[in-house]
């Protein structure tokens, strides 16, 4: 396990890992998108709008997994202060917001014809409406010190109380929405058919590679930094 | 334990000394739910309709603006360096200035609420649930609230960064305290909201002082 | 005020820490036993102050161990926070309280005894002070107020950062009558301080020694 | 021809379902194009400051 916190033996497996990742994500999308867009049936009910479940539904499974990528590195710099398991958390965090995002700005173009209204409380919405002001939280908390690893242990630590009130929070949007059942609809109760499921896989495994293509990136560059922060201190310091 | 008291006397001590915390959190509780009225309109059935949703929000609010300075003024002058030195476990650090807050910010929220739920119409019947909803919450909002501001000690951006860090953590204690209230307005059971805010206390009591500890340790290295 | 201490020693082998993403020191090494003074020089922003926060406990250090009496500090840190007395830039004097008010709270938090504050104040020569609120205290009294709460709690390891700053000449030498009385009680005392030496029978460190060891593990690593 | 518009009408639908696929497109290329320049941006800064360093030392 130690041997994973030195950055440059991590790096060595990162760069090894990134062309299979980003070729295997253009493969995804090549092969997944015509039958997303062409293929793949329209919905009895919903029509062609089923289509933007292949954004929607991925997205959100992004969003909450990086989440928990980022919890679950989070907790090893905590614990055994491993700088490389921070990178990664703090590389992801951008990636996880625009899943998130994604997924609530096509949640909303899915409810629209659905139920003629932009923004539907539903309980999977909210819930990751939550999960995007938890992104933001910890995207702005890790920049807001002087000393960056001050700020990289302020967001650690955020990151993992925000994983633990995650849950008490899909609990809580869910009862709340259950009380007031009457007034609204919410996405339950839509089966998916079998044709739609290989689309919906494809599509997963096109963001899954795109994430930890793009990680690998952000990685470097998050590396670089710490090295241009070093580097800039001993200049200053030789006075 | 020695410790704890000693920090919780000396912290009830200095908020009676400036007894101004008090009152501007109380102030600000009751001057958000009048511009909230102003928005809504004078109506009474509509004000009623939410009361017990707007006065729980805002005393969620009143409650937030009071956090910052938990921990700042000690972190600024040097006290919470001997306080992490003295000996004293940090989670007691925590729990004690937590408690503090409470009494302070907390309990001055609870003597304000039926003023605030009265102007907005609260029917009579839920004052009883409104007091025992923020009675069970507003310790939970400190727990989350500690835990918060220890984490933003010592950053550039302090306040805004606070409300938005502790927004997502404080949305459940509302859903429920507004429930409890929302339930004894409509006359109907509300045992799961009370359970859910006592679980959410317990769960708090157990994990915040711990977290803010750490918080803490980082703030002070 | 007056204890007698233990034997104890106080040692730190190959410290290194790194503060704001760079390494401050490297390779330290110090020790210290009962009834020995340390002295730590270098120009500002050497890391004086980073040592001495973590011989308290406070900083985090990168690598190296610290020991009391053979037995590692970061297995217990509360235990070494209670044996151990820091007064750093910051005199965590409390604008509202009284001078009284504020030791009676650390002599409370730390469980040393009440008649201790006495004895603090007339060493500082701050008694006729006692009942003033904080706020009033010129910086120099403040600091005297931060030394008065380390000289009462009793504590075996003394940490100054740059005691002698604000002091007037009355208070440096109340300063060097109490260093002096801890040191032959079997007290350890370290010290930040620029040129003058209050304790002329103290150890040096020089930190530059370390600073450029520090810098060369820097490059490597940056390499 | 003609079925090709019918296809891009998307049952009447074509408003809410072309620009989700948009918008999934641009948030994936804004991300990646971020990514990329920060990267390259800190590689020469890196650079820079290593010659820089490097003049210093010698």
């Amino acid at each position: 396990m130690h041997k994973f916190a030195n950055p440059t033996f991590f790096m060595k497996i990162a760069n090894a890992v990134f062309p299979w990742a980003a070729g295997l994500s253009v493969l995804c999308f090549i092969v997944g998108l015509p039958i997303a867009l062409v293929t793949s049936p329209p919905d009895y009910q919903q029509g062609e709008t089923v289509r933007i479940m292949y954004v929607h539904v991925p997205a959100a499974w992004m969003g909450s997994m990086v989440y928990a990528v980022m919890a679950a590195s989070s907790a090893v710099y905590l614990i055994w202060r491993h700088t490389v398991a921070h990178i990664i958390a703090r590389a992801s965090a951008p990636i996880g917001a625009m899943f998130t995002g994604l997924c609530l700005v096509t949640g909303m173009l899915w409810g629209e014809p659905m139920w003629g209204t932009w923004w539907v409380w539903d309980a999977r919405l909210t819930s990751m409406l939550i999960l995007f002001f938890l992104y933001l939280g910890y995207i702005a908390l890790g920049d807001a010190f002087e000393d960056q690893e001050r700020g990289d242990r302020a967001a650690a630590l955020l990151a993992l109380v925000g994983s633990v009130n995650l849950p008490i929070v899909h609990f809580s949007v869910e009862w709340w929405n259950t009380l007031h059942q009457s007034s609204i609809l919410s996405m339950q109760g839509f089966s998916i058919s079998t044709e739609m499921v290989v689309p919906l896989l494809l599509m997963v495994g096109a963001f899954q590679f795109y994430y930890v293509a793009v990680l690998v990136i952000r990685l470097r560059a998050e590396l670089l930094a710490a090295k241009i922060r070093t580097a800039r201190f001993n200049l200053a310091a030789t006075g | 334990m020695r410790s704890f008291a000693a920090i919780l006397r000396r912290d009830l001590m200095l908020a009676v000394r400036n007894q101004g915390e008090m009152l501007m959190v109380v102030g600000f509780f009751a001057i958000a739910a009048t511009l909230f009225a102003f928005g809504v309109g004078p109506e009474a059935n509509v004000q009623s309709r939410m009361s017990s949703g707007v006065v729980w929000t805002m005393a969620l609010l009143a409650a937030l603006l009071s956090l910052e300075r938990m921990f700042a003024l000690d972190f600024e002058d040097g006290t919470l360096d001997q306080l992490m030195l003295s000996g004293a476990e940090p989670a007691a650090v925590v729990l004690a200035k937590t408690l503090a807050h409470w009494l302070t910010t907390g309990v001055a929220l609870l003597i304000a609420a039926p003023a605030v739920a009265l102007s907005f119409q609260l029917p009579s019947q839920a004052y009883g649930a409104l007091m025992l909803s923020l009675l069970l919450g507003t310790p939970t909002l400190s727990l989350l609230g500690a835990v918060g501001a220890a984490l933003v000690l010592g950053s550039r951006r302090g306040g805004v960064l606070l409300s938005l860090l502790l927004l997502p953590l404080y949305s459940p204690v509302l859903i429920f305290g507004a429930a409890a209230v929302e339930g004894a307005i409509l006359g109907i059971a509300t045992t799961t909201p009370y359970a859910v805010l006592g679980g959410l206390l317990i769960l708090a009591l157990t994990l915040c002082p711990w977290a803010g500890a750490v918080a803490l340790r980082h703030a002070v290295e | 005020m007056d204890h007698v201490f233990a034997a104890a020693a106080f040692a730190g082998t190959d410290l290194s820490c790194r503060r704001g993403g760079r390494l401050v020191f490297a390779g330290l090494n110090f020790g210290i036993n009962s009834g020995e003074a340390l002295v730590l020089r270098g120009p500002n922003g050497s890391g004086k102050t980073t040592l001495l926060r973590l011989m308290a406990g406070l900083a985090r250090k990168s690598s190296g161990v610290l020991t009391w009496d053979g037995a590692d500090v970061h297995d217990d840190l509360p235990l070494h926070g209670s044996r151990l007395a820091f007064a750093g830039h910051l005199d965590a004097v409390k604008p509202a309280l009284s001078v009284r008010e504020n030791l009676a709270f650390w002599a409370d938090v730390r469980g040393s005894s009440l008649t201790d504050i006495d004895k603090a104040l007339k060493a500082f020569s701050l008694s006729h002070l006692a009942d003033l609120p904080g706020r009033v205290l010129s910086a120099g009294q403040r600091h005297r107020v931060a030394l008065a709460r380390v000289a009462m709690n009793g504590a075996q390891l003394w940490l100054l950062d740059e005691p002698t700053n604000t002091l007037d000449d009355a208070a440096l030498s109340a300063l060097q009558g109490v260093l002096q009385r801890h040191l032959q009680n079997g007290g350890m005392v370290v010290m930040a301080s620029h040129g003058d030496t209050l304790l002329p029978q103290a150890k040096t460190l020089d930190v530059r020694a370390f600073i450029a060891k520090a810098r060369t593990a820097d490059l490597e690593s940056a390499a | 021809m003609e079925n090709l518009s019918d296809y891009f009408a998307m049952g009447g639908y074509a408003r809410f379902v072309w620009p989700a696929y948009a918008l999934g497109a641009a948030g994936l290329v804004a991300v990646l194009w971020l990514s990329v320049k920060s990267w390259k941006a800190r590689e020469d800064e890196f650079a820079k400051l290593k010659t820089a360093r490097d003049e210093g030392a010698n």
